[in-house]
């Protein structure tokens, strides 16, 4: 098992190889990567293995007392700062390895899909390059056992991010987009990393467990405790895109569509829910006060996000406000204590996102047309990605027996469990949204009649349609491993949870309310946007100030670039000439100028005349005399 | 301690003189000659000092390679002791690698370029001297020595550039730097006069380090005396590290001067300050330090911000550097006032990883000027479509200045975040976020510059030459290798900090 | 009996009149001539002492004296080498005025 | 009277110097015009012979010959030997600039070797009147060469304003003598010091005398307020004599200060120390002033006078920092001096050079002069860089020892002054290197368009009528007045490049390895003070 | 009696000097000089120094006034005989009462108790003066010898111009 950090190094070693020999090799190298993580993908069974027929007896394992799990640890010193040892180490638990799973299992996927997506694009070496780069920098965030090499992976993730949505960098947009991303969840980023040394300060030391110890056993004071989750679920909400950090993630589409799969789906924007989830013994420790903030950002950003998805226009806007939604819904589950819930809806969301991407990725690979109301009827054309994408839709829109319909409800439950009404009934309301624009986005591009120049549209290639089959499938019966099965494996909260195992619990009235209210929504979407019985106009018509609010994204943006404009570069400007004229004209120029002046005025004392000079003289002379008389009577 | 550890240091120094010496001689109308002789040399003083530090024992420890050679005896007792322990031995070893990287990428340079290497060689000699140096006065000595030839390198051979408000010429550039860094030095110079004098009113008149060391160990220099002391120390060095608000010879020096004076300036200049404070501030008069780090370490924040910030909106790609040269010799300066170990070892290692990091940046913002023959951020773009690798690597310079874990840059500031968490929990925070703010420029940076579509003007760009791509190349594996395992570096570090009085 | 006092004031004056003959000519060579009543004052100093306080305390031969013949003979050079100068000037620039002789200044 | 005239024969080197001079002047008579040269080579020939005589002859020795007027010692033969190199190297740089721009050089070196006569004997006299007049034999030889360019009418006012500030200050210092006298009576060194211990209480007529002294003192070593006439001197008097003027008289009139103020005031230190106070006073404004003014010179010469002032100001600090105990500030001064002067040598051997070449002396007219001639611009550069107490240079390490000195005597704000102040010096130094390595000669655009893709021209030219309008109000003067052009040579002679060369190894030397220098310099202060 | 003689001496010493600094005619200024000088060995003679009186009217009246003269007559200028003082002549006036100030009131402060004044032997002044101060004497024929050179090279018409 300690041989899972080869799953990382796979990648990681695949990146520079790349870069170097990428265009001497065939296909300018991808394969290495595809190997790479496949090799991880492989490796990360083998290691699933091992774990399941783990005890606390075996080398480096040990139950551990915050989530009574069984977790191994596995650390190698990396250097010596003064007195303090900073390790390698790496930390395998449930959660450590259905992250695994999935960050390899969709990468690989993402990446098989771009052969065919990618294909024939001039930086087609140096794509593969950073992804692989992307996935190595993911797997270290999970498997990280310190918040040091955490973070470090963190970094890595953020800058990965920054290359590949500014993929395309010839576009002004993409260049905007990624270094949007980039300095957004660097801002959350300083919280992370002051949280970080705020707990080392206390804790002395980065190790996760230690910090954890330190805050269940009290030895952290409260305050510090909860100043730390905070500055945390900065970090987080960087990374995840919470209100008001929300701004970077539907600029982040601008980079090719399988990196928006794999970022929304399965490495960065999870990050943050998974930071959560594994400094879950910090958030819930005293009376956890972080976590009701957590559960309210969450809910925020749910909404928020939801009613935007529902005006947005193009497709894979749509998608991504609809993760931004979703992982609002993660973090308030996490912040109903729903920690298996969350985990499980971020694995079913992985899935169903990534497969609607790569979806709406090959409409768009054969239409080059993004905005759905341009798109219509494409069932016929090209069925597959129908099918898929309708498969994820409905999975995420929460129709019961896909996955997407399991791992809401038990969020649900969480909700309903430990927040009050207020959240619940918000929480359904979004959960109704979600539903709504997902019926709207999957009827309105495939179904109804096909729209006119659409008619030589091809279905995607091989390449591409194998990871979406697959994907599909996964979205699709996911969710079945949320029961408790005969045998002797009782639903994934056996698995994955914090405090005490819990199997599959099922709370009729929101299953069936939840249902219905999915269903609802997909029926008003085909009778609205297929047989369009019902116009939307007059409903249009009567919100529009709303109506416009929303779909100016709430003037986030206006409101952020005015910032930036107004004040910062303002400001630094400010400072710039206060540098060159105050500090260096002023202060540096003037006293060496007025030494020269000083010197260009006392000169004139050598007025060339013999008896000025004698008479300087006899004053000298003269007050040598008095002074020295003076200085000895 | 073999015959070579006896004679190393003092070999290193001279190598670089005799050098200048014998280059001095070469018939100046065979550059090229010329040129590849400097190589030999600064290939040699890279090997020696890569031999040293190498053969520097940090299981032992302490100081090694000692050596004293007879100069003055009494009643003024100074001798030319040299000896390096874990702190001066990654900067000897960063002035060898920085000093062949200059002389290689200054093929460039063919006017009057005998002139140029004797300059360069009798700086390297002098920053080899300051790091060598066991004695108050050869400190001094090797420290003037440094700063002494960048006034002509820079006057010479250095450009002038008109910013349309105003206008930056070399004349000035060079005048104001030299007048700033002798500035500084006179107060240095005072300060030694006057520990000297504490020190023969105490009975042991001396300039040796050691002896002076021991003294104020024995707590022979009262504290009123450091009290005093030490500012002149912490300013007249801080003038060279770049301390707000005696900074702004850096930038302006930056910008006139040609591009392997920046490299070693920037690359190396620089830390001799820094290193000055910790060698004699704060071994000699640890009260004093302790007394006025508070001063020292909110001038430091100033530093990382007021860089940071005023490099967001400067136009020139040297201009910028210089700016966040200023910010990051900051880090540098709050790890040295954290008097931590953990914050002074990110000192160290900060100065290691920013002298080869912004000696890259320069590197390669020669190459791109030497084609372009501007330096404006407004007027170039695209760059990485011309020029892919130059690009590159200024990219990953760019990612190690903004504290990308992974390079070099992240590990020092690290600690030295760590450091200052431990003593000045406010001041850390604001400079965390200034390492945010650097993200902002070293990104509008990369975005104006390199990134996007490139205009017809600069059609003729062509990548670095091989040399520079080889140079930049090796610059950029350090910067990942330490990235990736400071402990080489760390170990020698952590036992010269360990020793440090008063942390 | 003069006492030594009145000798040494009227050096004194002396001084002070040569003196301010220095300061306030403008012809070179009055110039020169108070600095010769200058010098005089010296040695009405220098013999006053000599003769009055020969033999007591450390007074000794005359020494006084001897220093005046001293004093008189650089005098004579000087007035030599000093018109020499002076003439030399004259010819060249047909002037002896100190205040006209100021092509060098600042 | 009898035991006065023992040992007479110690003072041979005296004697011989003098007969050397009068062999030069009668030979002058028999030389035909084109072979002057030759009485440089006599001159230099003999002086050597002497150094020799006097180093094997009187090492070592300690007598005091007349009743105590003249001292043989440790002391006075260092200086002895120190001015009669000097005057080596001074005729050697002076050869060439004789045979192009002077007549009667036969009077010019006979009179240079008076003056080293002079010198020598100040050096070793410890009398006032004796001092005296070995002082105005030195003055003397200066007032005839400073005007010794008949021609020239900036030589001949620079000879009248020498001799008439020079009579001046000679008539106050000698009624100064005239009070020390009919105060105390005695006129020897140590008599005046014992005088001092043993007074009840001093009289005001001593002090007032002894200013006096000061004043004449303070003339010949150019202190503040008695400099005035330094400037115009300078740049008057022929090239070589400037130098001499520079490193001979100023280090004779130290030796003097010196030896008057160890062997007279030092030791009477306890009861009486106002004179340390108020050296130190005029030399903190001397070396303020001086450098001051001199960032608004032009002119080399006045550039260098001003300079030298400055530096006399750091030489009279080391004065006030005598002390009984200790030798550090005497070791200092006379390393200065050795340091100063060898310095000051290579700086006026390549300026004599230059204008051998071209007869200019305007700062300005420097530009470009690296491109053409790289060695002496490299020399002066070196001598400036030196001047201005930077590393592995004289200046740096003399200056080092000078100011600890003067800091350990307790003198610490003194110190920072002079270093502060060589600070300011920089600068100027800085435009003269600037003017020959930065600035590309008129009408040859050899430097800065090769590099400089900015504007340098533009950016030149601004600099330029910058310094103009501050400047413009200043005498513009042709380099050489009354002096024929016709006389100028194509390049610097081999002779002049060689005495450039050694003086430029020297100067490595002190500056990297004094302490072989530190030896004669520690027994010299030992025969003056002998409490250390 | 020698009160008198001292005080007319004294006048006449102060009346030259005097005559010297404020006549506007050089030769008066000179003849004036003269006057002084005289009075001066005078004062000499009072003092029992007859023979630096001796010297004193050898030398400056035989000599230095010759000489001066000389120069008058050679360096006659176009303003000849009207010369006057120079503008700081007022400041010149302070500063040599200023001189004098200082220079009595030091006297005045120590009145040295002094003796009768009585000359030397001769021989005794000679004795020392050609022992004891040999070194000076010879020095200062150098000094003599040193200006006369100086006097000729530097006053007599060179090759170039006539």
């Amino acid at each position: 098992m300690e041989w899972a950090w080869l799953i990382p190094v796979f990648c990681f070693a695949a990146a520079p190889l790349i870069v170097i020999f990428g265009d001497r090799l065939p296909g300018k190298g991808a394969f290495l990567s595809i190997l790479a993580i496949g090799g991880g993908f492989v490796v990360f069974w083998v290691v699933f293995g091992s774990f399941l027929d783990a005890s606390p007896a075996t080398a480096g394992c040990f139950t551990s007392e915050h989530t009574e799990t069984l977790t191994c640890d596995y650390q190698r010193s990396w250097f010596h700062a003064a007195d303090l040892e900073l390790v390698w180490g790496i930390l395998i638990d449930p959660l450590t390895l259905v992250m695994l799973g999935l960050v390899t299992f969709v990468a690989l996927m993402v990446q098989i899909y771009s052969l065919g997506y990618m294909h024939g694009d001039p930086k087609f070496g140096w794509y593969f390059a950073v992804h692989s780069l992307f996935a190595a920098a993911m797997l270290t965030l999970v498997l990280a056992d310190n918040f040091l090499l955490l973070y470090v992976a963190w970094e890595l993730v953020g800058i990965c991010s920054y290359l590949l949505i500014g993929f395309w960098h010839e576009r002004p947009s993409a260049r905007e987009a990624a270094k949007k991303a980039f300095i957004v969840t660097r801002i959350g980023d300083v919280g992370l990393l002051i949280g970080i040394l705020l707990l080392w300060r206390e804790v002395g030391s980065f190790s996760m467990s230690e910090a954890f110890d330190a805050a269940s056993s009290g030895a952290m004071s409260e305050g510090v405790t909860t100043a730390a989750a905070i500055l945390l679920f900065l970090g987080a909400m960087g990374k995840s895109a919470q209100v008001p950090f929300h701004v970077w993630l539907p600029d982040a589409m601008e980079g090719p569509t399988p990196v928006s799969a794999l970022i929304h789906a399965a490495t960065m924007v999870v990050a943050g829910v998974y930071l959560v989830a594994r400094a879950f013994p910090i958030f819930s420790a005293y009376d956890a006060d972080p976590l009701l903030v957590v559960a309210i950002v969450g809910l925020v950003t749910a909404l928020m996000a939801s009613t935007i998805a529902l005006v947005a226009t193009d497709l894979k806007r749509i998608l991504a406000y609809s993760t931004i939604s979703h992982l609002g819904l993660m973090m308030l589950s996490l912040g109903a204590f729903g920690y298996t819930a969350a985990v499980f809806h971020l694995l079913a969301h992985g899935f169903a996102k990534a497969l609607l991407f790569l979806g709406a990725g090959s409409v768009m690979h054969s239409t080059d047309e993004l905005d759905i109301g341009r798109m219509g009827g494409l069932r016929k054309v090209m069925p597959l990605t129908a099918f898929v994408f309708s498969i994820g839709a409905i999975s995420l829109g929460g129709i019961p027996i896909l996955s997407g319909f399991w791992s809401k409800d038990e969020i649900l439950v969480a909700v309903s469990d430990h927040r009050n009404v207020a959240f619940i009934v918000f929480a359904l309301i979004t959960a109704l949204m979600s539903a709504l624009y997902m019926a709207r986005a999957m009827f309105i591009t495939f179904y109804g009649q096909l729209s006119q120049g659409m008619e030589h549209v091809h279905d995607a290639p091989l390449r591409m349609a194998v990871p979406m089959a697959l994907l599909a499938v996964l979205a699709a019966v996911f969710g079945f491993l949320s029961f408790n099965w005969p045998g002797d494996y009782d639903g994934i909260g056996s698995f994955i949870f914090f405090g005490e195992s819990h199997g599959f619990e099922f709370t009729w009235w929101l299953g069936i309310l939840s249902a219905v209210m999915a269903v609802g929504s997909f029926i008003f979407g085909w009778m609205a946007y297929v047989q369009a019985r019902i116009s939307l106009d007059n409903v249009k018509a009567t919100f529009a100030p709303v109506l416009k609010v929303v779909e100016n994204k709430y003037y986030f943006d206006e409101v952020y670039q005015w910032v930036v404009d107004r004040v910062v570069l303002v400001f630094s400007g400010a400072i710039a000439w206060f540098d060159r004229a105050v500090v260096n004209d002023i202060i540096v120029n003037s006293p060496a100028d007025s030494m020269r002046r000083l010197g260009f005025t006392l000169r004139l004392h050598i007025t060339g005349h013999v008896y000025s000079y004698t008479l300087a003289m006899v004053l000298g002379t003269i007050g040598l005399g008095i002074f020295w008389w003076l200085r000895s009577t | 301690m073999s015959n070579f550890d006896e004679a190393a240091l003092f070999i290193l120094i001279l190598v670089p003189l005799l050098g200048a010496v014998l280059i001095m001689f070469m018939p100046k109308e065979r550059p090229k000659d010329i040129w590849y002789l400097s190589i030999f040399v600064a290939g040699v003083s890279l090997v020696l000092s890569l031999i040293i530090f190498a053969r520097y024992d940090y299981d032992q420890g302490g100081f090694q390679f000692l050596r004293t050679f007879d100069w003055i005896d009494a009643p003024l007792n100074i001798d030319l002791s040299l000896g390096i322990d874990g702190i001066s031995a990654p900067l000897i070893l960063l002035n060898g690698i920085v000093l062949f990287g200059g002389v290689l990428v200054s093929q460039t340079i063919l006017h009057r370029n005998r002139d140029f290497f004797v300059l360069l060689f009798a700086l390297g000699a002098g920053v080899f001297g300051v790091f060598a140096a066991r004695d108050l006065f050869f400190l001094f000595f090797f420290y003037e020595l440094a700063v002494l030839p960048m006034y002509l390198l820079i006057g010479v051979w250095g450009s002038s550039t008109d910013f349309g408000t105003f206008l930056r010429t070399k004349e000035y550039g060079a005048m104001k730097l030299m007048l700033f860094l002798i500035a500084g030095s006179v107060l240095v110079w005072i300060a030694i006069l006057a520990v000297y004098v504490e020190a023969s009113d105490a009975g042991v008149p001396d300039f040796s380090l050691t002896t002076l060391g021991s003294l104020s160990e024995s707590g022979q220099f009262s504290d009123t005396f450091q009290n005093w002391v030490f500012p002149l120390f912490m300013i007249g060095f801080g003038v060279l590290a770049g301390l707000w608000p005696f900074h702004t010879w850096s930038p302006d020096g930056h910008v006139a001067a040609p591009t392997a004076v920046s490299m070693l300036h920037a690359g190396v200049l620089m830390k001799l300050g820094a290193y000055g404070i910790i060698r004699v501030g704060l071994t000699l008069l640890p009260e004093g330090a302790d007394n006025w780090m508070p001063v020292l370490i909110t001038l430091g924040t100033v530093n990382v911000l007021y860089g940071a910030v005023s490099a967001m909106s400067q136009t020139d790609l040297k201009y910028v550097i210089g700016y966040s040269s200023v910010s990051h010799m900051g880090y540098v300066i709050m790890g040295i006032a954290t008097l931590d170990r953990i914050g002074m070892g990110g000192a160290v290692l900060q100065m290691f990883s920013h002298g080869i990091m912004t000696a890259l940046m320069f590197l390669l913002v020669g190459a791109i000027y030497h084609q372009s023959h501007t330096r404006d951020i407004n007027v170039l773009n695209g760059l990485s479509s011309r020029m892919r690798v130059t690009s590159f690597f200024f990219a990953i310079a760019g990612l190690a200045s903004l504290g990308l874990p992974g390079l070099s840059g992240f590990v020092a500031e690290f600690m030295v975040f760590t450091g200052t968490f431990r003593t000045y929990l406010p001041l850390a925070i604001l400079a965390v976020i200034g390492a945010a703010l650097t993200a902002v420029y070293i990104l509008r940076l990369l975005a104006r510059t390199f990134l996007g579509e490139s205009d017809q003007q600069w059609e003729h760009l062509t990548d670095g030459s091989v040399i520079e791509k080889g140079v930049g190349g090796s610059f950029v594996m350090i910067l990942i290798f330490v990235g990736v395992w400071p402990e080489p570096l760390m170990r020698v570090i952590n036992v010269g900090v360990y020793v440090l009085p008063g942390l | 009996m003069v006492s030594l006092f009145y000798f040494q004031l009227l050096s004194a004056g002396l001084f002070g009149i040569g003196l301010y003959g220095v300061l306030a000519r403008r012809s070179a060579v009055l110039i020169v001539m108070s600095i010769e009543l200058m010098l005089n004052a010296v040695n009405i100093n220098l013999i006053a002492a000599a003769s009055h306080l020969d033999g007591t305390g450390s007074f000794v031969r005359f020494d006084g004296q001897i220093i005046a013949i001293f004093v008189i003979t650089i005098a004579a050079a000087e007035v030599g080498l000093a018109l020499a100068i002076i003439l030399r000037i004259y010819r060249n620039r047909s002037t002896v005025n100190v205040d006209e002789i100021d092509i060098m200044k600042w | 009277m009898t035991g006065l005239t023992d040992n007479l024969d110690l003072l041979t080197p005296e004697f011989a110097l003098a007969g050397l001079a009068f062999l030069v002047l009668a030979v002058d008579l028999f030389l035909p015009d084109d072979k002057k040269h030759w009485l440089a080579w006599l001159s230099v020939a003999g002086l050597l012979g002497l150094i020799a005589l006097a180093a094997v002859m009187l090492w070592g020795e300690d007598e005091s010959l007349y009743d105590g007027l003249l001292a043989i010692d440790d002391f006075s033969l260092f200086f002895k030997i120190f001015f009669m190199g000097m005057g080596v190297f001074i005729i050697l740089t002076s050869v060439d600039y004789v045979k192009q721009f002077l007549e009667h050089p036969g009077e010019f070196y006979g009179l240079i070797l008076f003056a080293i006569l002079g010198m020598n004997i100040m050096a070793q006299s410890r009398e006032l009147l004796t001092a005296y007049i070995a002082l105005e034999l030195l003055t003397f030889c200066l007032y005839v060469l400073v005007s010794h360019a008949r021609g020239s009418a900036r030589s001949n006012e620079a000879g009248l304003k020498y001799i008439i500030i020079g009579a001046f200050s000679s008539a106050i210092m000698l009624y100064g003598i005239s009070m020390v006298y009919s105060t105390l009576g005695v006129t020897r060194f140590e008599d005046i010091s014992l005088a001092l211990v043993s007074a009840v209480d001093v009289s005001p007529a001593l002090w007032v005398g002894i200013a006096l002294l000061l004043v004449g003192l303070g003339f010949k070593i150019s202190a503040v307020p008695f400099h005035a006439w330094v400037p115009d001197t300078y740049e008057g008097a022929p090239y070589p004599v400037t130098a001499y003027l520079a490193i001979g008289s100023k280090a004779a009139a130290f030796a003097l200060i010196l030896r008057l103020v160890a062997e007279g005031f030092v030791p009477a230190v306890d009861r009486w120390d106002q004179w340390q106070l108020i050296i130190a006073v005029l030399a903190g404004v001397t070396m303020v002033v001086g450098n001051l003014v001199a960032l608004a010179q032009r002119n080399l010469k006045r550039l260098m006078a001003y300079s030298s002032i400055a530096h006399a100001g750091f030489i009279l600090a080391g004065v006030a920092a005598l002390s009984q105990d200790s030798q550090l500030a005497s070791n200092g001064i006379m390393l200065y001096l050795v340091g100063y002067s060898i310095t000051n040598l290579l700086v006026f051997g390549a300026l004599i050079a230059f204008f051998n070449i071209t007869g200019k002396e305007m700062i300005a007219d420097m530009a470009g002069l690296a491109g053409d001639h790289p060695f002496l611009a490299a020399c002066i550069a070196i001598g400036m860089f030196s001047l201005g107490g930077l590393p592995i240079f004289a200046g740096f390490a003399i200056k080092f020892y000078l100011f600890a000195a003067i800091a350990e005597a307790g003198f610490l704000w003194l110190a920072g002054l002079a270093i502060f102040s060589s600070l300011i010096s920089l600068y100027y130094y800085l435009q003269v290197i600037r003017q020959m390595y930065i600035e590309s000669a008129p009408g040859s655009a050899t430097a800065s368009d090769a590099l400089g893709h900015g504007e340098p021209e533009a950016a030149g030219a601004e600099i330029a009528e910058s310094e103009a309008e501050s400047v413009e109000d200043l005498p513009e003067f042709v380099g050489l007045d009354g002096l024929s052009p016709a006389r100028l040579t194509a390049s610097p002679s081999f002779l002049l490049i060689g005495v450039l060369a050694i003086a430029l190894a020297a100067v490595f030397w002190v500056g990297v390895y004094p302490s072989p220098l530190l030896e004669p310099i520690e027994a010299a202060s030992r025969a003056i003070l002998p409490g250390t | 009696m020698s009160w008198i003689l001292f005080i007319l001496l004294a006048v006449l010493t102060l009346g030259g000097a005097l005559g010297v600094v404020l006549t506007r005619n050089v030769v008066h200024a000179a003849l004036a000089l003269l006057l002084s000088l005289f009075a001066v060995a005078g004062i000499y003679i009072v003092l029992y120094a007859e023979f630096l009186a001796l010297v004193q009217v050898l030398i400056y009246g035989g000599a230095i006034i010759i000489v001066l003269l000389f120069a008058i007559m050679l360096t006659r200028g176009s303003e000849y005989p009207r010369i006057s003082d120079n503008r700081q002549w007022p400041l010149a006036a302070v500063a040599a009462l200023g001189v004098m100030g200082v220079l009595m009131s030091s006297f005045l402060i120590n009145k040295v108790e002094d003796t009768e004044a009585n000359s030397p032997v001769f021989g005794d002044l000679a004795n020392s003066l050609f022992t004891r101060w040999a070194i000076p004497f010879e020095i200062a024929s150098l000094v003599l010898l040193v200006a006369l050179i100086g006097a000729i090279i530097i006053a007599r018409t060179g090759r170039d111009e006539n």
